[in-house]
């Protein structure tokens, strides 16, 4: 099978008229699946025994994990790489050279990403894929083609419908998975993911379709937090609230690492390479400066950063909150920190 | 057993012996616990005492430099403190240890990985093998009120089979198992935030002159990582399991700290958090030291 | 991550492999005692690079990790004898650290045979030679470590 | 930065197997390098000047020298670039002689590492730092502890050089074991004919102090400034008022045995143990003297004695005497302690205890000794009555590893012949056995003495060891075997001597730890070096002589007295002491105060300090390294966690450097 256009990202443009829905046996999905396995690299959920879903790439599809857990990283990884080479420098008969590093040319399918993930790289692309258009990030968004899976069990953690998402949210998909009784029915969105998928399958029935549309509404009522986040964070930028709020935090780099659209990078000089890897506002020395002042000095300030860059300053330059509410931060928060709570609990107006 | 716990807290703050009590507060989804810090009397009603209580909370000390603080403690936390007191990081006069007997915290971590609430969920491994319920050193102790109250029938069992089971496997095996686990580490260090015993002003993996090791994400830079951290709390670690809870990927951390601990024990016969003068077991030595594996 | 002088080397083993050793040495004895080697012309493998130090109490864990992970296939600690520490005391510590090192990297998979200490007095020059004599031979024998990545 | 590199030929030690042209030419390339050469011999002057000349022509900023062994030309190199104009501590060296061509045939693989061993060096010396020499003020004072022999020898020479030197003692007079011989070997001086005059010199001159009855409390600091507080325990007699016309002991009516005869005369309460001593005034035993005993036995009514008072005519008895801590400040100590008697009643079958005529050799002395208590009669201690036929025997406690010491004492030999000697001299019918393992006479005329004690005063020598002793009919009776001639033997003795080995005293231990110098594990003192450093320790400016390093005779004793005397003095000399800069340094931002490195230091030289951490706005501990004493050893940088504790010129950025380079 040839997919021309798969090497084309996900554009507006790209994007069919009409989406396209299709009915998928199980054994038929992953029998496709292992078709793309000569020419793609697949990477999907996995379960790993006491450790939990993790995204990897498959060398068999009966390691995908299509089930209700949420995988632990996101799928993030994949595209703004946790650690990627950005130039090598070195020394040749007594000059100095700089050379780009090669991007990956292997096509990849993306399986298994919630919406809340597909909506991050939505994110993301504004940051990455804007003004400043950054060379890897594009390339691996490129290369992808990102099937996703509706969420069938929120968990209590999750507060996408609070950030204007929804457990079937289609944002950032190609391809989007309803997992039915029997099998899948599958929205095509792109002509990627027509190229994939259209082949296979069949137009769902009218009780397939009836399954879909409650299926649809039922999982947003499923979402346990629901708040309301306040227009504009500024007026209570240097109240006390932040004080007491951040006193469980231990600055680790968990929520940062683990969220689908934190993108803080530091420049790492390793062994004549330059690399770009994972920070994270949470860290005690991000913001250390070489003379020693450090401009947040506690976890006050480093927390309260957290949230304005997500709820107020993203918000005012790219009109979005900067978190899909996947719930991530407060899943795997090794004492259980709220960003939801704290957010939704924030005192109106420059009172103290 | 809370009220009880509150009361304390109470008279503490109400006659001045304390300017705040670390203690733990109902998280956000009702069941779990997060750390918190009373300030006032009328605050106190907000601490608890239940399994869920599962973190270290002698980490926060440090937040609060040369004040009187009270802190909630189970015998694994007072442990923590006993090795900050020996290496001159807290002040045993500056604490007022609230020492909580405890039956086992729940295993949060395991909770989490399977998504269930944790109320289903028997006692962290740590609790397994642990040897009290009862702090080595407190200024009062709330005692538990259930019958039992004693921590684990395991308690006698070779608290170090498992690390055994792991040496006893081939060199092969042992290192594409580490392998498989450090290539998945992020670099969150979670395990060194979340460890009472990592109060480093500038750790080692956060400096640049020299990079210790690499901090680019790849197996090298993640293996040293967890090398220079399980040598770092060699002689200091005293297994409150905190590191390995954290770890948002799952990697085994206690099975190495407890190897090193292990070891320490078997050959240097020093075990750490047991009292506040000892000396660093790095930084100190005996003539006769085994030396059986140098030429 | 590779750096780029362990890929260097990668490429440069793929045909005829020799091991290379980093050794740490203490200034007093064990660098002295490779003195003597070299001034009674006794004659040893080439695979073994010398950094010196004033003790091997001096000798970080951290260094061995660098080493190793910077594709050294092995790596030696010398010191004097215990009792003999020009220091006085310096090799006892560095004793009690590389015990639970050596352990620590076996239980994680890594060949003990890697990482070895030898008490070497700035008198065995002899001594010295046997050390790294064994030391390349059993080297040899665990293969490159880069193999095994 | 501009790095030169200067490769040496050595002759053809080193470009017999390394291509040096090849070395050149490929370090030339090397990222830093600016310029690479090599000469025939680099260390020659030709050789200093083309380096010097390179570094100003070139404009180079730090240099390597591939060559021999840095512990050869390390320094010369330094001095070189300093000339030049470069830091010295902006210089490494690369082994590539000794560690390489002269290891290697190959020229090739010699070649190669060759080239690794320089890239090493030139990543080392990438990150060296300048750094400059440190300078310590001298205390120009002496402290030893000790009089004996050694400690006085080591007096008289540093008196001589016009330095003021202190004497701390014990005892109530100096003069150590010495003052208790009678003759020495091989020569036969008496003792005190040559001992008396050094004591008489020390105490008279006006650059010696002496303070007898005292011991050291506590050391601090280090070379050049030791702080040392010395407790001078109460004499109860007035060293400036007492004449030392022996009035009061003469008159007091308590006698007890005396410690200094080995107990077999007595002396008074208030006494001098001997009547040479220096200072010659007298002591009181407040443990026997009637003052004191009835003041403490009920609380001052019994009616106390109180006669040495009142027949000193120059009030010099002072009864309510204190112990006094006297605090002073020097610039060297020599440590002259020297050694005691081994303990022998773990022989059970020498009977030592049972029987009253089985003594030790420094009762001989004692005995043949004109001036103690028996008159220079050699006597049998149970009846008084001459000895005539006498056992000695050798090794007891000294080379025996399950109840004595490994080691030999090496004076046990000569002072056995001597006594044998003695004892024909003292009583021409007497007849010396001596049980022997082996004779150990190495000294100028040692083994010539021995055979004159063999030949002429007829002692006959046993090879072997003596299984048992037991008295019968008033006799002791000796039996053992002679190895040579494989017959049992039994002697019917009237004394046995036993010679004694020399043991550490008790206390060095605790000394040891207040002067922070080693001891080994027969708790003897542990000299820096075997052969090259004898006197000195590994703590610089403290210095040994006599016994207490090993068992040492008179005249070794005397030697490293000297020794040590020039070694305190060379220091005295000197304006200020120069420090190589190559220690260790803390950076206080990364320290967080958890004090490993105080308790790893081997030499104390790090302390804990208080500063007012303006970022976290509390005051909090930090380590400080007192230069002084620091010597670099490293041991702290690898006990702190956070490696905010570095050593200059083996830092921690040097070395991950030369890692990297690997």
């Amino acid at each position: 099978m040839t997919l021309r256009i798969l090497l084309n990202r996900v554009k507006t443009d790209t994007l069919l008229k009409k989406n396209m829905t299709k009915f998928i046996k199980k054994e038929d999905l992953y029998k496709l699946l292992n078709s793309f396995l000569k020419d793609f690299e697949i990477i999907g959920p996995k379960q790993i025994a006491n450790k939990g879903i993790f995204y990897e790439p498959l060398e068999s599809i009966e390691d995908l994990y299509l089930g209700e857990l949420f995988a632990i990283e996101p799928a993030k990884k994949f595209f703004l790489e946790s650690s990627e080479c950005l130039f090598h420098s070195g020394f040749l008969d007594g000059k100095a050279t700089v050379q780009d590093a090669p991007l990956p040319d292997k096509r990849r399918i993306i399986i298994g990403l919630r919406p809340c993930e597909a909506k991050g790289l939505i994110l993301l692309d504004k940051v990455f894929d804007s003004e400043y258009k950054d060379r890897s990030y594009i390339n691996n968004r490129e290369k992808s083609v990102i099937v996703g899976l509706a969420c069938a069990k929120p968990d209590k953690s999750c507060f996408c419908t609070s950030m204007d998402g929804s457990p079937t949210g289609s944002r950032g998909m190609d391809v989007l998975l309803f997992a039915v009784e029997d099998g899948f029915i599958v929205e095509i969105y792109s002509d990627k993911g027509k190229e994939a998928f259209s082949s296979l399958g069949k137009e769902p029935d009218e009780h397939q379709n009836k399954t879909l549309s409650a299926y649809k509404q039922k999982r947003s009522e499923l979402i346990g937090k629901n708040f309301k986040v306040p227009g504009d964070l500024s007026p209570i930028f240097e109240s006390d609230y932040w004080d007491k709020v951040s006193f469980p935090c231990l600055s680790c780099g968990v929520c940062t690492y683990l969220c689908p659209t934190c993108h803080c990078f530091e420049l790492v000089d390793e062994g004549r390479k330059m690399y770009r890897c994972n920070d994270g506002c949470a860290f005690s020395n991000f913001t250390l400066e070489a003379s020693g002042w450090n401009p947040r000095p506690t976890k006050k300030e480093r927390y309260r950063q957290r949230v304005f860059h997500k709820f107020d300053y993203f918000k005012k330059i790219f009109g979005e909150n900067l978190c899909v509410g996947c719930g991530r931060c407060i899943r795997h928060c090794p004492v259980k920190m709220d960003i939801s709570e704290i957010v939704s609990n924030a005192p109106s107006g420059a009172g103290k | 057993m809370i009220e009880e716990l509150r009361n304390k807290a109470r008279e503490l703050l109400k006659t001045k012996q304390v300017e705040a009590v670390i203690g733990y507060q109902r998280a956000s989804d009702g069941l779990s616990a997060i750390p918190c810090v009373i300030r006032s009397e009328e605050e106190a009603g907000r601490l608890i005492w239940d399994a869920a209580c599962v973190y270290n909370l002698c980490g926060y000390l440090k937040d609060f430099r040369a004040k009187k603080l009270g802190i909630v403690a189970k015998a694994c936390d007072v442990r923590a403190m006993i090795v900050l007191i020996s290496e001159n990081q807290l002040n045993r006069d500056d604490v007022f240890i609230i020492g909580m007997e405890c039956c086992g915290v729940v295993d949060e971590k395991r909770a989490r990985v399977s998504g269930r609430d944790g109320s289903d969920i028997s006692s962290a491994d740590k609790c397994k093998s642990c040897a009290s319920c009862v702090p080595l050193a407190y200024d009062c102790l709330i005692k538990e009120k259930r019958e039992k109250a004693k921590v684990s029938e395991d308690a006698d069992k070779d608290k170090y089979e498992p690390v055994r089971k792991l040496e006893a496997k081939s060199l092969s095996e042992k290192s594409k198992s580490w392998k498989d686990e450090f290539k998945r580490c992020i670099r969150c260090y979670a395990c060194r935030q979340v460890c009472p015993m990592c109060y480093c002003p500038r750790c080692v993996a956060d400096q640049f002159m020299p990079v210790w090791f690499s901090k680019a994400g790849g197996i090298e830079g993640n293996f040293s990582w967890n090398v220079a951290r399980a040598m770092h709390l060699a002689g200091r670690c005293i297994d409150c399991g905190e590191c390995e809870r954290a770890c948002p990927v799952g990697i085994p951390l206690r099975d190495i700290n407890r190897k090193i601990e292990k070891d320490i024990k078997e050959l240097f016969g020093y075990e750490a958090g047991m009292k506040t003068d000892a000396k660093p077991f790095l930084a100190c030595f005996d003539k006769n030291d085994p030396e059986d594996f140098i030429k | 991550m590779i750096n780029p002088r362990t890929q260097e080397l990668k490429n440069s083993r793929a045909e005829s492999w020799e091991p290379k050793i980093a050794a740490f040495l203490c200034n007093w004895c064990s660098y002295a005692g490779a003195d003597l080697a070299g001034t009674s012309r006794r004659e040893y493998p080439p695979n073994i690079r010398i950094i010196r130090l004033p003790c091997s109490g001096r000798v970080n864990p951290l260094f061995v990790l660098k080493c190793l992970m910077d594709g050294a296939d092995g790596v030696l600690i010398a010191g004097c004898h215990t009792g003999d520490c020009h220091y006085s005391e310096g090799n006892y510590y560095a004793r009690r650290r590389f015990a639970i090192l050596k352990k620590l990297f076996e239980f994680l998979g890594i060949d003990p045979r890697r990482f070895q200490m030898a008490w070497v007095s700035a008198s065995e020059g002899d001594k010295w030679v046997k050390v790294v004599k064994e030391l390349v031979e059993e080297i040899k024998k665990a293969g490159p470590i880069l193999a095994k990545s | 930065m501009k790095i030169g590199v200067f490769i040496c030929h050595c002759g053809t030690n080193i470009s017999a197997t390394v291509d040096v042209e090849k070395v050149a030419q490929v370090t030339s390339k090397l990222a830093k390098v600016h310029f690479s050469t090599t000469y025939l011999y680099m260390c020659s002057n030709p050789g200093q000047e083309l380096i010097k000349k390179a570094i100003k022509e070139k404009g180079l900023d730090r240099i390597v020298v591939c060559s021999c062994s840095p512990s050869l030309h390390e320094k010369t190199f330094r001095k070189c670039a300093e000339e030049a104009g470069i830091n010295p501590y902006l210089v490494e060296i690369a082994n590539i002689r000794e560690h390489c061509s002269w290891v290697h045939r190959d020229k090739k693989e010699a070649t190669l590492k060759a080239i690794d061993i320089v890239r090493l060096a030139v990543a080392k010396v990438s990150r060296d730092k300048p750094l400059v020499k440190t300078y310590v003020p001298i205390e120009k004072r002496v402290l030893i502890i000790g009089g004996g022999i050694s400690g006085i020898q080591s007096a008289i020479d540093i008196a001589f050089a016009k330095y003021p030197v202190t004497i701390v003692e014990r005892e109530s007079s100096i003069g150590g074991r010495m003052a208790r011989f009678d003759k020495t070997f091989p020569t036969l001086d008496c003792a005190a004919c040559i001992l008396t005059p050094k004591m008489v010199t020390v105490s008279q001159s006006q650059y010696v102090t002496i303070y007898t009855c005292s011991e050291i409390e506590e050391v601090s600091g280090h070379v050049g400034d030791f702080k040392v507080k010395i407790r001078k325990r109460a004499r109860s007699v007035d060293i400036n008022k007492c004449t030392g016309c022996g009035a009061c002991y003469a008159k007091c009516p308590v006698k007890v045995s005396a410690k200094f005869d080995m107990n077999l005369g007595l002396r008074k309460a208030i006494y001098v143990p001997f009547p040479q001593a220096v200072p010659n005034v007298p002591v009181i035993d407040r443990q026997n003297c009637l003052w004191f005993s009835a003041k403490n036995a009920s609380g001052g009514t019994k009616k106390a004695c109180g006669l040495c008072k009142k027949i000193c005519n120059f009030g010099a008895i002072d009864y309510d005497m204190q112990d006094e801590i006297i605090e002073e400040k020097f610039g060297a100590i020599i440590v002259a302690t020297g050694f005691t008697q081994f303990d022998h009643s773990v022989y059970g079958e020498y009977g030592y205890g049972k029987y009253k005529d089985v003594v030790t050799g420094l009762h001989f002395e004692r005995m043949a000794s004109s001036s103690g208590p028996t008159g220079g009669k050699i006597i049998r201690p149970s009846d008084g009555k001459e000895a005539r036929d006498v056992v000695f025997i050798q090794c007891v406690g000294s080379r025996d590893e399950q109840k004595g010491v490994p080691y030999c004492s090496r004076i046990c030999c000569m002072y056995t012949a001597k006594h044998a000697l003695l004892l024909k001299e003292h009583n021409k019918d007497a007849q010396a056995y001596v049980f022997y393992i082996d004779i150990r006479a190495a000294g100028k005329n040692y083994e010539e003495f021995v055979k004159k004690v063999q030949d002429e005063y007829g002692a006959i020598y046993l090879r072997g060891r003596v299984s048992r002793i037991f008295e019968k009919g008033g006799k002791i009776i000796v039996r053992g075997a002679d190895t040579l001639s494989g017959a049992q033997i039994e002697i019917k003795a009237d004394l046995v001597v036993l010679a004694t080995g020399l043991i550490a005293r008790p206390e060095t231990v605790k000394l040891a730890q207040m002067l922070h110098i080693p001891y080994d594990q027969n708790r003897l003192f542990t000299e820096a070096h075997p052969k090259l450093a004898p006197v000195e320790t590994v703590t610089s400016g403290i210095f040994l002589t006599g016994a207490c390093q090993s068992p040492k005779d008179i005249p070794d004793s005397v030697a490293t007295a000297s020794a040590a005397s020039v070694k305190a003095l060379g220091l005295l000399l000197q304006d200020k002491l120069e420090k190589e800069p190559l220690i260790a340094k803390v950076d206080r931002n990364l320290c967080s105060g958890c004090r490993a490195c105080v308790v790893a230091c081997p030499f104390n030289a790090i302390d804990m300090k208080e500063i007012e951490d303006r970022a976290l706005k509390c005051k909090r501990d930090v380590a400080e390294v007192v230069e002084g004493v620091c010597t670099g050893c490293g041991n702290c940088t690898v006990v702190c966690r956070m490696s905010a504790i570095d050593i200059e010129g083996f830092s921690n950025r040097q070395i991950m450097e030369e890692i990297e380079a690997l």
